[in-house]
């Protein structure tokens, strides 16, 4: 469960945006969805950080820098060690999806845990990725990640795109990770269109392994811990603040 | 030849180190990580008769060395733990504690009674948590009711009794005597200092519950000198928590005067924390030549040697 | 146009910015990193009646994120300071804020009137110092004692009067409300917190005293506890204080509800920290459109944003 | 008084001791026996180090790693940044010693602020520096420095020799360091021998600039900062603890 990780590269892909690839001093054999705890010793507590893609031995993150946490990462440079643990958490569901149809909706850093899917075999798919920034987006992440991209139109987030498609295009399973005003709104319009899908939510965590029940949410089956019973939650699960 | 084994509370302990409650969960989740043999017991997040679901929003902040939670007690309720999770604990072979939390004296009652019947090792009485409204903290700032429920629980049970006190109080001493002189067989400290945080950006509290119990290092130095002013104090043992993350720091509370220790905030900082302060133990006392635990505890109040 | 000046005490202070006492000396020892007329005023170490030599031994250890120590208010007695400190420090044109320390009631009012007939501009009664015999904290536990003190004094000065509270207590509301009632002008809060740590090796308390105050960005998140708290039930000024280091942690205390706030142990950590967080203060209330810190003080009380 | 130093290089000495030489940011007018503060990040109080060397833009430091401050100090590499703060306390008196017959001892990392006073002219100069383990001793420090050291031998401490030396020889000043220990003991020799001198004592220490009293010791004049009225005394100034 617990690692040592060597820091193989560290790529800048906006200013405050990177990708961290480690080798592990093991193998984790990950579910896509799942995420690490990294730790940083200017901290108490791991930083959980979603496994955006890796065979395991390797490892990568897109990480973006909010805090003395994220900030120690990202001064990380090639050589330097870095402790985890992990795999943590529930992963999505992939098994028996292969005759579906999927969209994989992310929203800014929220791509990170949906980026393995790239690797999933689906009948049909297609990405609803959005940013914010310009800067963030399509040069450097598409450069770096076997994607189509879809960007950001003036004034509409990716969900806005991603329902007017809703509207002439039908989709039988949905991904999706990003801020909480995201999940909650396009949680609302698959429950309203009976879409089926899964989406992968944040809270603050200190113990990661389901110990501690600081990381809980509220759900229709009461409050739940993200580390342990999520990331990943069904489509009208969780049940968002107002 | 050293001998973690500790005899406390008519119990025969592998060795002084347990987990503090509501880090660990009921004992299943740190699996991956060791077995739960290993530690001297295991104690039980707070149970509380009903089941609840605890405080909305967000339960934690990081805090310079620490951290402050607001959980507010979310638990299955006791009938719920010992049906479903004590017996999977009791299988595994460790000593299992078992926190509880009534929001009235009655209801303290209630949880000892049904716990009586149980093969639980030892009941944690927590009149200190900082995050209910009810019963917690209001019962562990009043001398006279953390008399009045120990006596009252102590009426319904064999098991050994351990209340455990809060730190936010301006005379511990006066408290941590109350318990036993009405039939404590035991007593832990500390509990979390009450804390809050603001974030400047939204200008309002982060926390949901706008107070939080402070825990970790950054209370390391209150809690000694509070497990070492009541050892001077008391004559039943004390188990020592606030801040333990390595096995100096272990010894420390053991020289101030605690005969076993809680890991609690250490558990996130260092998942093997526990086992590492076990094999620490070992070592420190194979240098400075201790063969019992016994040995070391409340050293730090004699003399110059 | 910001403007970071503020009226309290009947005083006009430059900012909301002074250092904690005990730990600027008499404010010549930090000229060479900054003009101490910069702060919008100087608080002295805590003065008593007869010169004190302090406590004897180690009076300092380092813990996670803070500092314990154990000076036990050394310093050269009022007279002294009156004499030779006090004319150099006016004459920087600062405002000087005098900590004061009596072992008995009549001490604090014999210091009282012998500072009534200075030039100083404020007098900060310490009722809370952990690290002497004598009056400190035995005093500032007692709301009673705590009331007494405030009246006396303040029958012998016209100079306001500020109340320095203790976080060693189970109830630091009711002790504010006393200070109020008795007639002090501000409170301030908090002292250090009560704590000890242990060598190892040696088996020994590490401080010559035993115990020490606790103080740095460990204790923060209490002391914005207690200033948020004490807010909400007095109506003077508060001027907060407990591991204060950047403008981001002064800030959160204005929005507790401190009008002013004090830097000790960020000094150490530091030594330009006041003059970094007036800077940073500025930039902050030009980015939330502030124009007076009045503005913010006690935000975090309001309903949601 | 307040710098950021470049690290020039860092030469382990002996398996805990090393030297750091840095670069100031200006130049740090200094007097021998004087420290500055330096900054480790992993702690919040500065760690007080004396100036061991150099011309004030440069500064050469000697240092034993104890804790988690000085074992960061140790861990810093060329090119690394270092804060710090400096000159402090008051140095030794070097001024009309011209004419002095003089002895310099030092006990273990105690050399460090005697070592600058290799560069003062004095009638007449022998150093005592006394090393418990082998390796701190002879082959690295003398190759770093331009000395002659005097080794302890066995049983016998440096003190132990010096007094030795003292009874057919004699000397007008004696600079010393070293463990408190040993301190008094050559403070009691020489105020035995009416033979003045001063020296350089150490304290746990805070603000390190004189304003919070923590570092305080028993002098025949009461309590005295050792940050700001010393680090170096007069002999008989102090009062050692029995
Ligand atoms: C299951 C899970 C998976 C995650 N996966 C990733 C990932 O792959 N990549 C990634 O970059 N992050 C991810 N995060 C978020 C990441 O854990 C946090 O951003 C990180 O812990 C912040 O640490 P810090 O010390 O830098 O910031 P802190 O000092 O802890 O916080 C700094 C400030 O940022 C705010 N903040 C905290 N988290 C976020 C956030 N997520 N977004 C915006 N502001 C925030 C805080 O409220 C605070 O104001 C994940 C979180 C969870 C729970
Ligand atoms: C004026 C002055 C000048 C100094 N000059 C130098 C110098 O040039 N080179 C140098 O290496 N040190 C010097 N020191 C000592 C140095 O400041 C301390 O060793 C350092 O602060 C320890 O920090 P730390 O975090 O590594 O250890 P800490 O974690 O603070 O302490 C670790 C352990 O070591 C013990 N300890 C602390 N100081 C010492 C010590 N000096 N010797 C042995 N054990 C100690 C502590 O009690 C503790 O048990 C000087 C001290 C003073 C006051
Ligand atoms: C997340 C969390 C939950 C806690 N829940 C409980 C609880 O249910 N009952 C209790 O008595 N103490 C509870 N505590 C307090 C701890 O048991 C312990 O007394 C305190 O955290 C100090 O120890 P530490 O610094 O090692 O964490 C909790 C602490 C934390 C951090
Ligand atoms: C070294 C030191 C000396 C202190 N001396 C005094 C004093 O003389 N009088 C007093 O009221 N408080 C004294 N204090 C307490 C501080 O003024 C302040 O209340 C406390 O340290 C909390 O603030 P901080 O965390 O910013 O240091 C002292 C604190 C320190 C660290
Ligand atoms: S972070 Fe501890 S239960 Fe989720
Ligand atoms: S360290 Fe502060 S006075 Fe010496």
């Amino acid at each position: 469960m617990d690692y040592k990780g060597k820091v193989i590269s560290k790529v800048m892909l906006t200013s405050n945006v990177f990708q961290l690839t480690i080798k592990v001093n093991g193998k984790i054999d990950y579910k896509i969805g799942q995420f690490v705890n990294l730790y940083c010793p200017n901290k108490i507590l791991p930083r959980p950080i979603s496994i955006a893609g890796g065979d395991g031995e390797y490892l990568t993150f897109l990480i973006k820098i909010v805090g003395e946490g994220t900030r120690y990462l990202g001064g990380l440079a090639r050589g330097d060690e870095v402790k985890l643990v992990g795999p943590l958490g529930k992963g999505f569901t992939v098994e028996g999806t292969g005759n579906k149809k999927v969209a994989i909706v992310g929203g800014g850093i929220g791509i990170a845990p949906l980026l393995p899917l790239t690797g999933v075999k689906f009948k049909e798919v297609k990405y609803y990725f959005g940013f914010k920034e310009k800067a963030y987006a399509l040069e450097n992440i598409a450069k770096e990640y076997p994607l189509t991209v879809t960007l950001d139109k003036d004034g509409q987030n990716i969900v806005d795109i991603f329902a007017k498609d809703l509207e002439r295009e039908s989709f039988d399973f949905v991904y999706f990770c990003g801020p909480q005003i995201m999940l909650k709104k396009l949680q609302n319009i698959l429950l309203k269109k009976g879409i089926k899908g899964e989406l992968s939510t944040e809270a603050k965590m200190a113990c990661g392994v389901g110990g501690c029940l600081v990381c809980t949410c509220a759900t229709v089956d009461g409050y739940k811990r993200v580390c342990k019973d999520g990331p990943v939650f069904s489509v009208g699960e969780v049940v968002f603040d107002d | 030849m050293i001998d973690l084994s500790i005899e406390l509370f008519q119990l025969k302990l592998k060795n002084p180190v347990t987990v503090a409650s509501g880090t660990y969960g009921f004992g299943e989740v740190y699996e991956k990580f060791y077995h739960p043999k290993f530690l001297g017991a295991i104690t039980t997040k707070g149970l509380t008769l009903e089941k609840r679901e605890g405080n909305k929003g967000v339960r934690c902040v990081e805090t310079a060395s620490g951290i402050l939670n607001s959980v507010g007690l979310q638990n299955p309720g006791i009938d719920v733990f010992i049906k479903e999770h004590l017996p999977n604990l009791k299988s595994k072979g460790a000593l299992v504690f078992v926190n509880i939390a009534g929001k009235t004296v009655e209801e303290f009652i209630e949880l000892g009674e049904r716990l009586e019947k149980t093969d639980v090792d030892l009941i944690e009485l927590n009149l200190s948590c900082p995050n209910v409204k009810e019963g917690g903290l209001a019962f562990g700032i009043s001398p006279k009711k953390v008399g009045e429920i120990t006596k009252k629980v102590r009426m319904v049970t064999k098991k050994p009794i351990v209340v455990k006190l809060s730190p936010n109080v301006t005379n511990i001493v006066e408290i941590a005597k109350e318990a036993e002189f009405n039939g404590a067989d035991g007593l832990t400290l500390i509990n979390t200092l009450q804390g809050m945080a603001i974030d400047i950006d939204s200008k309002r509290p982060i926390l949901g519950n706008i107070y939080g119990g402070l825990s970790g290092p950054a209370i390391k130095p209150v809690a000694l000198r509070m497990v070492y002013d009541v050892y001077k104090n008391v004559k039943i043992p004390i188990i020592g928590m606030g801040g333990i993350v390595t096995y100096q720091d272990a010894v420390e509370f053991i020289l101030a005067g605690a005969s076993m220790i809680g890991v609690g905030t250490g558990n996130f900082i260092d998942p093997f924390a526990p086992i590492k302060i076990i094999e620490g133990l070992k070592k420190y006392m194979e240098i400075y030549r201790f063969n019992k635990v016994e040995e070391m505890v409340g050293l730090a109040h004699s003399e110059r040697r």
